[in-house]
């Protein structure tokens, strides 16, 4: 896992371009720091830009932004946003030579499978992008299945090579939900006995997670999950990212996490869904 | 820039405010660089409790205007995890620490505990000062009394008692972390004077609420999962400034300033307040090198001011 | 959208709090303009002591993160000033005033006062009760009370008796503006419940304090000429959330709620969080339109939610 | 004097020039409402930039700041900025096309010359601001009096005609203070005996202004003070402008002036030079 320096470093944006409903943001890799290696398929880092950081109609955001590292790749961290607030909206806007604050690379990311072993890549939405790196980083082709809500967004399955895409409203690809599309690769591998059983790897809004995690729960099947929570730090200070773990008791997304094993979940749950407010 | 903070000898002014920094996930984070410029001159835990806390059901942040108001409810291990687990951990990172203007790595270590009573406070602090690798210990009065349901430490008289209480169980400094939920800080201030306190601590965070966001599930509902929190960050800055102030008047023991710190500037102001030391708190989470930024830049004023 | 507060009728919920607008100097700035869409539903006055003040020397204003200390030190022309000079001029304004969502001109002028003792409340409560033109009356119970150094409307118990010896001074509807600075805000709303208040009002600023900066004269000195001051406006705005909340969980009177409002959405959460009335104060200091603004945004959402 | 409608009005800038240390910044002029007429001289607007008002470093600006209305010709609002602190700083910064909060015109003019009567304008730094617009609207010629600090600030004497400087540093004009200039214009004017006693009209820091008043105090000569001061709101609503009157009690410029009738005032004040701390 590579360490980030324990300081945010300024980096500057090399491009921002549109893809579908999203935007690809990338910005020249910062020197290595002693001991620190390329980032991880499934960190991220936590990002600010240097201008204007604040100070709009409800004065956020205020706090940092986590993003996972789509893409290391020619000196470049590429990034895939998706404008849902004032922070994304902030960074959707940047230009060549913008300025921003990134802290990482952070987190525990994908762990990659053994030697000979077969992944399946599950995402949707914004959620994709920890998948791009992976697959990069894969010795092997493995299966991708992408779900989105509508075309615009489907647009953001570029990103990877050869993916599967499911979206809700049928208008390209599987017209349904991308667990159905990892249903039948699930079965199809159950069919051809005597091959290794594969690991999905999946990142995407709750609700689809939850779907992979009772599927493969169901199967059998490993699976990792990339987890999403609010975040205010990223390094474990704050204890703002918790979500409940199968114990009971809570992991925080930023360092135990954001990637964890589906058997350390009871369930992947909508942030903000639950959180009972004691009366 | 050296100062002395009843009895324990630190390389600069800039501490970290409890709870806002833990040193075992940021080394797990950042590895050894953390240590080599260490953020602060001390290292101060986390709120312990005897028990083990599993804090509050998320959500547990809220972003508002220039502030944050969190709602962690102090996981913790209980004393026992503590010193079991973090203890030994922590002892060697604040072993190995070197802070902004010091030759020599080794800051000291304040273990920051809460409880209900000044019985529970007592086991608590008794405890710490078995601990050879804990410097100093931090009482965090901010609980809640069971039968008023207001902070033990909102009134005066009835924390004069839990420090005098619990001062005899420890001749490690004690630290009172005020609570700034009151209508007369300076006497809670001097109350704790009274009652053996070291050296005290404010401002904790000011009691606040959110309601779920328009485009949110459950809109107009509270937000945060413990229901209230505390607001940190720059909004409450000039209401730190005005309360560390006060008390700063009216105590002889040694004052930490905390709240909305951003840059050295901000840490002056709290120091020309007649604060000692200043704590650092939500800043690191949007830079984990904010205190040995302000540290350095604090003490290039000092050189350049003789 | 109109609301019936302790018996007022509002063709809106939003009002303004008290001394932070002018409608004398506003409408000598504006003129008759201001009356066509008047920003507020009911008008609350500054507040009037006994005797006149001057106020505190200025600097009276520090503008900080997302807020704003003020140290104005309420100048007023005293009881007699205000009835002879204000009253009249205040009076013609309420008349033509026409709020958001009116079909017709008129407010109602709430007056707010303040005095050191219980005795000097009654005195001012008791020549309100006498004009035709005042429709309520508000105290403002921030006043330090000259033996304890604290606001008389920290103390619950005093409160209640404060409240309890002015109440029958008038039929007119009787408003508590609660202090903030207190460890136990809902106590005090019910001590003024108790003691016969028709409303209460809440939060009123914190208590703050700024250094002047680095390159003006006298830095790191106290910037303004009053010492301390209160805090609005952003900063403080989920301080209120959580204060109003508490407060109308606990009391059977209606609730105003206030502290940093600048959009709909603000007023809207603390009406959710159990206001029947919001008021806006500095946000008017930004543009003397946003209480019509808000008003007119609530009525048109409430209007397609139907 | 112009009534200002009672809200902010979003204003386009036309124009952002440099005029040595100064700038210029220009603004289409606000339909006039009904009631409003062209804004007098010494009359100020309170003025916010629309985009990224508050959000720098210390999260300033966040209140609007008040600025002479320095010229209203040809359907443009002119004003003069010196860059002292955020809010200025982000004004300084538009360009044609940014749009701004405008409250306003406010406050209370210079009291135009009885007919017949002689002016004598004397300014320093941006003080020289309502200055310009005072000698637009003035009947016949008068002199005036620009004083600055040094020959880059000097350059704005070139906002009015015929203006005499004097810089601090000797570098442009008359070595010394703008006073010196006002005691030679005043005994010239009193050896010209027969001829009307003049106003004098000024605008600039409180040293100068104090200067100035004492000067006339001495002389007798009236004279009319635009004055500064901190301001919240700009309309009498927050009280927060208050400088000490004569009589002990205190005036908000913002509605007993900017401009005051130098008899109003013992002394003209440092804002934040007084302003004892009660123990
Ligand atoms: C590990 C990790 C990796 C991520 N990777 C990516 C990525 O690659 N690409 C990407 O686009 N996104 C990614 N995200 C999500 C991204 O961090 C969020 O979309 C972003 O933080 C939203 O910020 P915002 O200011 O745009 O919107 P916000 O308004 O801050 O966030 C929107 C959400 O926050 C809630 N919210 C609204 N107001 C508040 C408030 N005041 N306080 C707290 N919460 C509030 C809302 O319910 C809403 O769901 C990742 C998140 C994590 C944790
Ligand atoms: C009627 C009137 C007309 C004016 N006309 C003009 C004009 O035509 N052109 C022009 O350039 N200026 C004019 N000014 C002055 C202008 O309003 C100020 O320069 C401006 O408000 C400064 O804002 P800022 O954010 O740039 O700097 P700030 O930092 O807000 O102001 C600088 C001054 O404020 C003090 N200060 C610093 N920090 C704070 C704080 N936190 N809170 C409060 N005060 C602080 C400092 O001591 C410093 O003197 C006028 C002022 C008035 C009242
Ligand atoms: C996320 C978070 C957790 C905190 N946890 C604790 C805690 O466990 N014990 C404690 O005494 N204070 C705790 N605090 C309060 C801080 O130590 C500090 O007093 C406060 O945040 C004000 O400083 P700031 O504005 O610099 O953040 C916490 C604050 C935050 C933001
Ligand atoms: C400049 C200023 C003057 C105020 N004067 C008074 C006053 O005279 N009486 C009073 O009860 N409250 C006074 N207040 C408090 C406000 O009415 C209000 O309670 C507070 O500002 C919080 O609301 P806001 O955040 O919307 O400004 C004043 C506030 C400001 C900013
Ligand atoms: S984001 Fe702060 S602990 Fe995870
Ligand atoms: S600026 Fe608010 S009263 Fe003058």
């Amino acid at each position: 896992m590579s360490l980030a320096p324990p300081h945010r470093r300024e980096l500057r944006v090399t491009a921002n371009e549109a893809l579908g409903a999203y935007r690809v943001l990338r910005v020249a890799a910062p020197d290595r720091a002693p001991g620190e290696s390329a980032p991880e398929p499934g960190q991220f880092a936590m990002i600010a830009a240097v201008e204007r950081w604040g100070g709009g109609g409800d004065e956020r955001p205020y706090l940092p932004r986590a993003f996972s590292i789509a893409r290391c790749r020619e000196g470049e961290w590429h990034f895939l946003l998706e404008d849902v607030g004032p922070g994304t909206k902030r960074l959707c806007e940047l230009h060549e030579g913008s300025a921003l604050w990134a802290l990482g690379p952070l987190g525990r990311p994908f762990a990659l499978p053994a030697p000979g072993g077969r992944a399946v890549l599950v995402g949707g939405g914004v959620g994709i992008a920890p998948l791009a790196i992976l697959q990069d980083t894969l010795a092997g082709p493995a299966p991708v299945l992408l779900g989105f809500r509508d075309a615009a967004h489907a647009q953001g399955a570029a990103l990877l090579q050869d993916a599967l895409v499911a979206t809700d409203d049928g208008s390209v690809g599987h017209d349904g939900r991308v667990t159905e599309l990892l249903a039948r690769e699930l079965d199809s591998a159950e069919a051809q006995a005597g091959r290794q059983q594969p690991v999905v790897y999946a990142c995407g809004p709750p609700a689809m997670l939850e779907a992979v995690r009772a599927l493969c729960a169901q199967t059998g099947t490993p699976a990792q999950l990339a987890l999403e929570a609010g975040m205010a730090c990223g390094y474990g200070a704050c204890y703002g990212c918790a979500v409940p773990r199968v114990d009971g008791r809570y992991l925080r997304v930023c360092v135990d996490g954001p990637v964890v094993d589906a058997s350390e979940l009871a369930e992947v749950v909508e942030p903000g869904a639950y959180g009972e407010v004691p009366a | 820039m050296s100062v002395s903070l009843a009895g324990l000898d630190l390389a600069n002014p800039i501490i970290n405010g409890s709870g806002t920094f833990d040193a075992i996930a940021a080394h797990a984070s950042f590895g050894d660089a953390l240590c080599e410029v260490f953020p602060f001159a001390a290292y101060v835990s986390k709120t312990i409790t005897l028990q083990p806390r599993a804090g509050n059901p998320p959500p547990r942040l809220f972003e508002t205007a220039a502030g944050l108001i969190n709602s962690i409810g102090l996981p913790n291990k209980g004393l026992r995890g503590y010193l079991e687990h973090d203890l030994p951990q922590l002892e060697r990172i604040c072993a190995t620490a070197r802070p902004a203007g010091a030759r020599t790595a080794g800051v000291p270590l304040i273990t920051n505990v809460m409880g209900a009573t000044a019985m529970e406070l007592e086991q608590l602090v008794a405890a710490c000062d078995q601990q050879d690798a804990i410097a100093a210990v931090e009482l965090n009065v901010s609980c809640p009394n069971v039968s008023t349901g207001l902070d033990i430490g909102a009134d005066p008289e009835q924390l004069r008692e839990v420090v005098a209480a619990v001062r005899p169980a420890t001749r490690k400094p004690l630290i009172v972390k005020l609570t700034p939920n009151t209508a007369d800080v300076p006497a809670c201030a001097i109350a704790a004077q009274d009652g053996g306190a070291d050296a005290v601590s404010l401002i904790n965070t000011l009691r606040a609420a959110a309601l779920a966001p328009a485009r949110a599930a459950r809109s107009g509902e509270r937000w945060l999962g413990g229901g209230t929190g505390g607001l940190s960050g720059p909004a409450i800055r000039t209401v730190a400034l005005a309360q560390v102030a006060a008390v700063a008047e009216r105590v002889a023991i040694p004052v930490i300033g905390i709240g909305g710190v951003q840059r050295a500037s901000h840490a002056r102001d709290l120091l020309d307040a007649g604060a000692s030391v200043v704590a650092v708190g939500t800043e690191s989470f949007r830079d984990p090198a904010t205190g040995s930024r302000i540290a350095a830049e604090l003490m290039c004023v000092a050189e350049t001011q003789m």
